[in-house]
């Protein structure tokens, strides 16, 4: 088994992890969390495919994902405070006003 | 064809346990903390695979800024235990996870080709290692971003933009919302 | 290896470059002039000016361009042709008449965001690898969570800006996955490589996955049942401009972006790609015109009407580029009539003293004082028509666009275009039964807001002469236009 | 044919339909008058102006000339489609000549009647439009020269009578009748409608002329079979028009209209039309024996059971309405022995003698204060004489008293009989004997004994306007049997050669048919036969109506039976009209309502619930859609790679 | 000929007609002067109008190339009697308006529009256009019934548009795929163009359905007929009228125009199911006329039956029944539409529809008694008014195809005098009702003005039917040149 092939492995599995979480955690910043496992499993992947093809457009594609994680986790995050303040709760099944 | 070395191995469990505490955990500060853990030890497997650019960045930007920023505001809401539900209370959260089991199996067999030897791939081009050295090179990869991805790294300054003055925007109407919003 | 940096030829534009890349540098600069007045806090009227300004530069350097060849810029990550040009001049023209119509908002950094957005909406089409499609994709889409998120004195504002930010993160990670899985599987982030590799053999599953997951992603950004969710509360609480933008010119780069990505990464030569879109297709004009049927508030009746409209879209995708002109008249039609929509609906809550149009129902329709807005239920009634697909308004060429290409590509699925719009007659008409039919309270006290008579003024204005004359006549062109020099380029 | 006949064109032959035409709407629309003497006269002014014409047509183109030259008023084209060629053409032809003498002359006096009987009517002028009306559409039905045109004679004269039948349409009653009368006619036009489709589609004319020159005498290639069925239809619709068993039904309940209206519709002219069609098609009918037979005891049951029904009536309206109904079997009678020429001479005596009973006992009505009822009445000699001497002229006429009208035509009817076969003969005669019956028992109750009720005692002559046309119709009654006498009296044949003459050179003779003549001596014992047994039933009914009271009533099954019609009408209500409607209403409420409503309804709901249960799978939290999301994509991948 | 003015007057009156707002009276007066010039139009295209051609294109508009479709304007021995029909309709409707304050000028501009779209679908030869105008009709209507109609109006108005809707539709794919298969959609280049008939279910068959099933339901052929009843009876007077007069009208014409002559073979094959169809719905519909106590759905079913008459005309496939259809059309428009205009006229009085509440109308105004029987007769098909002609046509021509078909006809001509009369009976005749009591009914001039004319156009068609058909019969006979 090649090394890149673990990479790629752990990569999927961390990916996987991550929607297990946004999946079912109820706190919105833990959800948040397991969305950067997601972008960090895609990031894993993206390294051990670049080295495979032996091109840096993954590599180059990882840096942009760090940066548009960054803005997104900056983004959620300001929203949490704000709800917070609102209604003092950051679990996502308080926020189900609209619906149907 | 390289085999995985033990170091890889120890630091594969490490980071997939860190995930697994990082979904888990009762306590958004312990998710937090095995999140960062995550990240860190990620960027810590880029070195071991040569990938010294990407792995710089990672533990800079991703492990140091966001998940501080994370824990920050975790601590500024001080979130505790108690508040934090936790999963498969509700039994619809067991067809969550059995969605999500059933997601990652099928996104695992299908991506088998890519665990298994190597030239499964559809382009079944195997690259020559003094290449895959080059590519990985931070030099290699700032060209690719300046020349070929020019655009999108321009644009990323104004999606950065955006998000700033969202986060402005969010941050500073929240006040005007505690002083107005209240009567609507 | 050592890079001569400055010969690589990607600092050096020539002329045709430059004068296609010009509109975007329009937009920046719209930007920059926008920036600098939220910073010394010129008001509203200032904003709206530039903005005017700067959609209209857009629109009519686009429009300049039409016809000249295509221009490919940073070494072919960008190529700005005919389709791209037509796009933009779509989007200016509904970025226009969701400032006309509806700014409902009344914070300066509005003006900048929506730039940023249209930027990455109108570069979209032009994309030509995966990594410049997720980027332009972001960058349309997180000034839109910021706007949805501008309402709080609404209720649920940052309800919606969260269920937008969170379900959009969600889906961008699909989709970079997705194409992360592409790459792996072909080796580049290149459209026309990723097509020749699928050509070469029987896709890998790797590859289907990853074809799954953009697919998925995509479906979620044009909100497709059963990915349609966030629409419905996004539409009904965010800011109606912010609303009706998103259904209507969102929609519209998307689909158009994907159809060229998909076509170009030839997607469609995968045998379950179509029938998975018929699947999601006939889900969202099942879904959403039953659901819209139930509704009680008018903009979540709107929103899944817009659900089902991606569902027809969807059916007419798999016939690949040569539904582009179609897909954009059925658009563009739909996205004024939508905007039209929201502003009429925007301007009757308030006329019927509601505090806010997110919870405007059916039933507070008979609460307009009878005869106060003549104007608004005309609009209204055009609007309405239009989305229904009725002739002579222009909603109709659309339909008729969409189902003459999905006949060419399976009648049968034509039946379901059919349906989809009886479903739909249900609720269009149900809207004018109180306005029309029904006499409302003839109360003279009808709290008056200043950007009410504006309001009306310019969606009476826009939705009139664009429902009925200019539509016409402009997509009648663009038809001739695209299905010549587009058709003819595509081969 | 045009080599046979030199074809004269004329066009005054419309003038004696515009006339009466404009006098209608001068009536009913222009002067609208309150004045029953105004629009009295001017509706009589009209009609007498057609008679005129009628006289002057006759008197140019003669009446019962040997060689007949055609006369034809061509005067447009009503419509013209395909196969289908309608000319709207008028033609004289002896036939017509007397039906128009007949219809005019009488419809003029009736007219005259009708001005004085109408006296203290509200809207008059009503009346006599209608009246004015029923004269055009009878005229078109005789002047017609195809079917078509006939056919719109022969609706628009149902349409006149259900008018007059229904006009005092304040109560229901007579409402019903008159739409009882327009739907009974309808059933028998359906015949007539079938007729024309067949004449279309294998004739190719509705012509009479053509049609007997090409048909009657085999010219041209057309099968048996086809006319058979024309004719059948044709006799269809007669049995309505006519009132033959089984659409009779409807002329007794038209009595519920005005008397005069009684006397110039349901009497002398309309429902006689059927003969005169007949009589006019006579070749066709010759040329196929097999529907005489029909026609022959059609005519007979007809004249049998309304002459029972007759026996018990107390109606003196109704007696005379079965009386018609009767005599009118006779007439169908002849036309299934083979004598149309007796059929039409009976049309024509029966026009005037049944028209002087109706209005005679119009003039009784009206003397009595509008009350029908015989045993009311009694001992109206003395208080009306002039009617009561015509109403007894009538009354002979009808059972045939010796040289009045009646016996010629009734006596040549049974002679024909006696020549088809000594069974019709027979049956004909008992027919005839109780003719004389109830006739006596109507003019007993009515003018003899002694007043019943105090209606009677004080009942009083009519108006000159009433009684002129009466006698005018009783000296009719008595000389217009002289145009047709049998060889042993006289030996007239005018009407004869008339009627013979008016069929194109065709003859009349019956396929097959050895036109054997009666010996004189069977003449004369036919003859003393009929006459001896009508009078002396006549006279017992005479003697045993003379002492009759006003509460006496029907005894016995008999004539309970009889009394009350044979329960026909009810018959016909349980069998067939109450079936058909609910057939009716069971098509409406099941398939309209319950089917296709139904399902559009369950539709629509279903739509609507479908939607209310798709709105619970919309939780309003976040990670519901994400996990639909991540469902999507989950089944996607599952199916793609396991199942593809 | 100048036919681009044959409907854009009436849309120009239409939109100008909106502008009065609050001025009913005026705006009254103005869309008779819109009439005047409409009247114009109309006498012109009358005068020089070429009975001996068929399908000729007057005046041609390039407007949408891509969609292969061009804006051509015809007229011929097909849409000439309705046009005249609709013309002549709409002006006595115009009368009827004046003073009736409820019918305000918006009432006029959609009634305006409503003609322009059904003239234009009257004479426009190119499938699109054709699609377009058809659907367009449904707007105002929609509007008509829902705004002015009674008590159930909305019920009625939505099912009328779901109906028609769902049946046009089909139509739409149908003209699409005419149009992918051909490459043309004007009428003319499509009856040369060969179309391949592959049987019923093949591709030209379902086209043919596609177009037959639209048509069916505007007539409407029974079973889809039951939006007719609930919007006859819920649509104001003016609204009903044209409804019968012209909207149904435009079902028959259609299959005439594009059924018939692009697709005979598939007609021939479909003609013995939709014989049956329309033998069935004249017979149902007899039956439910029968059975109703709401006089204006009872006269509603009548036309049901009365339209079944036509479908029967228009699939015996021969000339003396498809110009007796033709003519039927007209016959039907002015006695329906008499009926519906005067019962209008009492409603307007008594405010009910009940038949129980009525009776004894004649004590009350002998006239308009007069004028109901009149059209009731015309109705009923009585020889003189134009009713019997196109029933004697039909039925014959019926009968040179099918003999049950005609037998079945003909019992729809016995029910038609059972109910018509009965309802007669019940309103006009017989003592006085309480409605009748209640009310005063006596007319304007205007109103008597609107009815007149019908009555006399009904005599003249019924005496001298080829001033119609002498015009309609070339494009008949052409028409089944086809067969």
């Amino acid at each position: 088994m090649d090394q890149l092939q673990l990479l790629t492995g752990i990569g999927i599995a961390i990916f996987s992890l991550g929607v297990l979480g946004f999946l079912t955690r109820r706190s919105g910043i833990i959800a948040l969390m397991c969305l950067e496992l997601m972008l960090n499993g895609v990031n894993l992947c993206l390294v051990s495919f670049s080295r495979q093809h032996a091109s840096a457009d993954g590599s180059a594609l990882v840096m942009l994902i760090i940066l548009v994680a960054a803005a997104e986790a900056a983004l959620a995050l300001a929203l949490f405070v704000a709800l917070f303040r609102q209604n003092g709760s950051v679990e996502l099944d308080d926020y189900r006003m609209l619906k149907g | 064809m390289i085999e995985p070395t033990i170091l890889q191995y120890i630091l594969g469990t490490l980071i997939l346990s860190t995930a697994i505490l990082t979904v888990l955990g009762k306590n958004p500060v312990m998710s937090a903390m095995s999140l960062m853990g995550t990240l860190f030890l990620t960027g810590l497997l880029y070195f071991t695979v040569g990938a010294h650019f990407v792995g710089t960045v990672q533990i800079l930007i991703y492990a140091g800024a966001i998940c501080v920023l994370l824990i920050f505001i975790v601590m500024l809401l001080d979130l505790k235990p108690h508040n934090v539900r936790i999963p498969g209370r509700k039994p619809v959260y067991l067809f969550a996870g059995g969605i999500s089991a059933l997601f990652a199996t099928g996104l695992v067999i299908s991506t088998l080709p890519a665990l298994g030897t190597n030239g499964m791939l559809d382009s079944g081009v195997i690259a020559a290692n003094n290449l895959v050295e080059d590519a990985q090179s931070a030099k290699a990869i700032s060209l690719t971003l300046l020349s070929k991805y020019m655009l999108p790294f321009q644009v990323t300054a104004l999606l950065l933009l955006a998000a700033v003055m969202g986060v402005v925007v969010i941050g500073q109407k929240n006040k005007l919302t505690d002083s107005e919003g209240k009567g609507s | 290896m050592n890079f001569d940096f400055f010969n690589a030829g990607v600092f050096q534009f020539n002329v045709e470059q430059l004068r296609a890349l010009f509109p975007f540098l329009a937009l920046c600069l719209g930007m920059v002039f926008t920036t600098i007045a939220s910073a010394s806090k010129f008001p509203i009227a200032a904003h709206k000016l530039i903005l005017l300004i700067t959609f209209f530069a857009f629109g009519t350097s686009m429009a300049v361009g039409l016809g000249s060849a295509d221009a490919s810029l940073f070494g072919g990550s960008l190529v700005v042709d005919d389709v791209l040009r037509w796009v933009a001049i779509g989007l200016s023209s509904l970025a226009v008449l969701a400032l006309l119509a509806v700014y409902d908002v009344d914070h300066s950094e509005w003006s900048t965001l929506l730039l940023v957005s249209v930027l990455g909406m109108s570069l979209l089409p032009g994309a030509r690898d995966w990594i410049c499609f997720f980027l332009f994709l972001e960058t349309m889409a997180i000034p839109g969570y910021v706007m949805a998120a501008f309402r709080q004195k609404r209720d649920g504002g940052y309800e919606s800006g969260l269920k937008y930010l969170l379900m959009g993160a969600f889906a961008s990670a699909l989709l970079l996955m997705g194409s992360t899985l592409l790459f792996g599987a072909t080796g580049s982030f290149e459209y026309s490589t990723i097509s020749d590799v699928l050509q070469m053999g029987i896709p890998s599953h790797m590859t289907i996955a990853a074809v799954v997951l953009i697919v998925v992603s995509a479906g979620f950004k044009v909100a497709m049942a059963p990915l349609h969710m966030w629409a419905a509360d996004v539409y009904q609480s965010a800011p109606s401009s912010l609303a009706s933008f998103m259904a209507g010119a969102g929609k519209l780069a998307v689909f158009s972006a994907v159809s060229v990505a998909w076509s170009k990464s030839g997607f469609f030569k995968l045998e379950f790609v179509p029938s998975f879109l018929m699947v999601l297709g006939i889900l969202s004009i099942l879904i959403g015109n039953l659901m819209a049927l139930t509704q009680k508030s008018l903009r979540r009746m709107l929103a899944y009407s817009s659900v089902a409209s991606a569902g027809y879209v969807a059916i007419v995708l798999p016939v690949g580029e040569v539904a582009l002109p179609s897909i954009f008249v059925y658009l563009v039609t739909y996205g004024i009539a939508l905007s039209a929509a929201f502003a009429v609906i925007e301007s009757l809550s308030v006329k019927s003293g509601k505090s806010s149009s997110s919870n405007f129902t059916l039933s507070d329709l008979a609460l307009v004082p009878y005869g106060k807005a003549k104007a608004e239920t005309f609009i209204l009634t055009l609007a309405l028509f239009s989305m229904a697909g009725i002739p002579p308004l222009p909603g109709f060429l659309g339909k008729y666009l969409i189902l003459s290409d999905v006949w060419t590509h399976s009648p049968v699925s034509a039946l379901w275009i059919l349906l989809g719009s009886m479903m739909g007659l249900a609720y269009y008409l149900r809207i004018l039964v109180p306005l029309y039919f029904e006499k409302g309270p003839s109360n003279d006290d009808v709290p008056v807001k200043r950007f009410i008579p504006q309001t009306v003024m310019a969606s009476a204005f826009v939705g009139a002469t664009g429902l009925f004359v200019w539509v016409w006549i402009y997509s009648v062109y663009f038809v001739s236009a695209t299905s010549e020099t587009l058709l003819g380029t595509l081969r | 044919m045009d080599e046979v006949f030199a074809i004269q064109n004329t066009s005054l032959l419309r003038w004696i339909i515009l006339l009466p035409l404009i006098g209608a709407i001068l009536n009913g629309l222009v002067i609208r008058s309150k004045n029953v003497r105004l629009s009295g006269l001017v509706a009589t002014g009209f009609s007498a102006a057609a008679f005129f014409i009628c006289l002057s047509l006759v008197n140019t183109y003669g009446l019962f000339a040997e060689d007949f030259a055609q006369v034809i008023d061509p005067w447009f084209t009503w419509f013209s489609v395909g196969r289908i060629h309608v000319p709207f053409h008028l033609e004289y032809t002896p036939l017509t000549g007397i039906m128009l003498l007949v219809v005019t002359g009488i419809g003029t006096l009736i007219h005259i009647f009708a001005t004085g009987y109408m006296s203290e009517e509200k809207s008059p002028f009503r009346f006599f439009s209608y009246l004015n009306l029923f004269l055009a559409a009878m005229l078109v039905l005789v002047l017609s020269s195809n079917l078509v045109g006939i056919f719109l004679g022969w609706e628009g004269v149902g349409l006149c009578s259900y008018l007059l039948i229904g006009y005092w349409y304040e109560s229901n009653e007579n409402t019903a009748a008159g739409m009882k009368a327009f739907v009974t006619n309808r059933i028998g036009d359906l015949g007539f409608f079938v007729a024309l489709f067949l004449l279309a589609a294998h004739a190719g004319t509705f012509q009479i002329q053509e049609l007997i020159t090409i048909f009657a005498t085999g010219a041209a290639p057309i099968e048996g079979g086809i006319i058979l069925a024309i004719l059948a239809c044709l006799f269809w619709a007669s049995t309505g028009k006519s009132a033959q068993i089984p659409l009779y039904v409807w002329l007794p309940d038209a009595m519920a209209g005005p008397t005069p209206v009684s006397a110039l519709i349901h009497a002398a002219t309309m429902v006689t039309s059927g003969i005169f069609v007949s009589v006019r098609l006579w070749p066709l009918f010759a040329s196929q024996p097999s529907i005489l037979e029909w026609i022959l005891w059609v005519g007979m049951a007809t004249a049998w059971l309304a002459a029972l029904i007759a026996l018990t009536q107390r109606d003196i309206k109704k007696v005379l309405a079965y009386s018609t109904v009767s005599q009118l079997g006779f007439m169908f009678v002849a036309l299934g022995v083979g004598a149309p020429v007796a059929a039409f001479f009976h049309v024509v005596t029966h026009a005037f003698f049944k028209a002087l009973l109706f209005l005679g006992a119009g003039s009784v009505i009206h003397g009595m204060h509008h009350d029908q009822d015989m045993f009311n009445m009694g001992g109206l000699r003395k208080k009306m004489p002039q009617t009561h001497a015509t109403f007894l002229i009538g009354t002979l006429a009808i059972i045939g008293f010796p040289l009045t009208a009646g016996f010629f035509s009734k006596d040549m009817i049974l002679a024909k009989a006696y020549e088809h076969g000594p069974l019709a003969w027979g049956l004909l005669l008992l027919a005839a004997v109780l003719t004389a019956f109830y006739m006596l028992r109507a003019y007993t109750m009515t003018f003899w004994g002694e007043a019943r009720t105090e209606h009677a005692k004080h009942a009083h002559e009519s108006s000159l306007w009433m009684t002129i046309p009466l006698m005018l119709l009783a000296a009719g009654s008595l000389i217009v049997g002289f145009m047709e006498t049998p060889p042993i009296i006289f030996d007239i044949h005018a009407l004869q050669t008339a009627i013979e003459s008016s069929w194109y050179g065709v003859s009349g003779e019956i396929a097959g048919h050895s036109g054997h003549h009666l010996s004189h001596a069977t003449e004369w014992v036919l003859v003393l036969i009929t006459s001896v047994a009508s009078l002396g039933v006549a006279y017992y009914s005479y003697k045993k109506f003379l002492t009759v009271t006003s509460k006496e009533s029907a005894k016995g099954f008999a004539a309970e039976l009889s009394q009350n019609k044979f329960y026909v009408d009810e018959g016909y209500q349980l069998i067939i009209m109450k079936p058909l409607s609910a057939v009716a209403s069971a098509s409406w409420r099941f398939l309209d309502v319950v089917v296709i409503n139904g399902f559009l309804h369950i539709v629509r709901d279903g739509m609507r619930i479908g939607g209310q249960v798709l709105s619970f799978a919309h939780t309003g939290n976040v990670q519901t859609y994400a996990w639909y999301l991540a469902a999507a994509v989950a089944t996607a991948l599952v199916f793609v790679n396991w199942v593809i | 000929m100048n036919l681009l003015g044959l409907f854009l007057i009436p849309f120009v009156a239409g939109l100008l007609l909106f502008l009065f707002g609050k001025q009913t009276k005026l705006a009254q007066w103005a869309n008779l002067l819109f009439h005047l010039f409409w009247g114009v139009a109309v006498w012109q295209c009358w005068s020089n109008f070429n009975a001996e051609q068929m399908g000729e294109i007057y005046w041609s508009w390039n407007w949408l190339p891509m969609l292969n479709s061009k804006l051509d304007l015809g007229l011929d021995g097909l849409s000439m009697p309705l046009v005249i029909l609709n013309y002549v309709l709409s002006l006595l409707l115009a009368f009827y308006c004046l003073g009736k304050e409820k019918l305000s000028s918006s009432y006029l501009a959609l009634f305006s529009i409503l003609n322009a779209a059904s003239i234009g679908s009257l004479i426009s030869l190119d499938a699109f256009a054709f699609y377009i105008f058809w659907e367009f009709m449904l707007i105002p209507m929609y509007f008509l019934i829902g705004k002015w109609g009674s008590k159930n109006r909305v019920y009625a108005a939505l099912k009328f548009f779901a109906f028609t809707m769902a049946g046009s539709l089909l139509m739409l794919l149908a003209i699409i795929a005419l149009s992918k298969t051909y490459g043309t959609l004007s009428w003319i280049e499509l009856k040369n163009a060969g179309i391949v008939y592959d049987g019923l279910w093949g591709q030209t068959g379902l086209i043919f359905l596609g177009f037959l099933i639209a048509f069916s339901v505007k007539i409407p052929i029974w079973p889809v007929h039951t939006w007719l009843p609930d919007a006859h009876t819920e649509a104001p007077t003016g609204a009903s009228v044209i409804l019968a007069g012209v909207l149904l009208k435009l079902g028959v014409y259609g299959i005439a125009r594009w059924c018939l002559v692009l697709f005979p073979e598939a007609s021939q094959d479909v003609s013995t199911v939709m014989m049956t169809l329309g033998a069935i719905g004249i017979v149902a519909g007899s039956f439910a006329a029968w059975k109703q106590v709401d006089i204006k759905r009872m006269i509603a079913y009548s036309s049901v039956a009365h339209l079944g008459f036509m479908v029967l005309g228009l699939f015996a496939l021969n000339v003396e029944a498809l110009s007796g259809a033709m003519f039927q059309n007209l016959a039907h428009g002015l006695s329906t539409g008499a009926l519906f205009l005067i019962f209008g006229i009492i409603y307007d009085r008594t405010h009910t529809r009940k038949v129980a509440d009525y009776g004894g109308l004649a004590s009350k105004n002998g006239l308009l008694a007069s004028a109901f029987v009149f059209s009731a007769m015309a109705s009923i098909g009585l020889p003189g008014l134009p009713g019997f002609i196109g029933e004697f046509l039909i039925l014959s021509g019926t009968f040179f195809t099918n003999k049950i078909f005609a037998f079945v006809g003909l019992s729809g001509v016995l029910l038609g005098a059972i109910y018509m009369l009965g309802m007669l009976r019940k309103v006009v005749f017989g003592p006085v009702g309480p409605a009748v009591e209640a009310h005063p009914i006596v007319l304007e001039w205007n109103e008597w003005v609107a009815i007149v004319p019908l009555l006399l156009l009904m005599l003249v068609l019924g005496m001298g039917p080829q001033l119609i058909l002498s015009k309609s019969m070339f494009s008949t006979e052409w028409i089944m040149g086809l067969f």
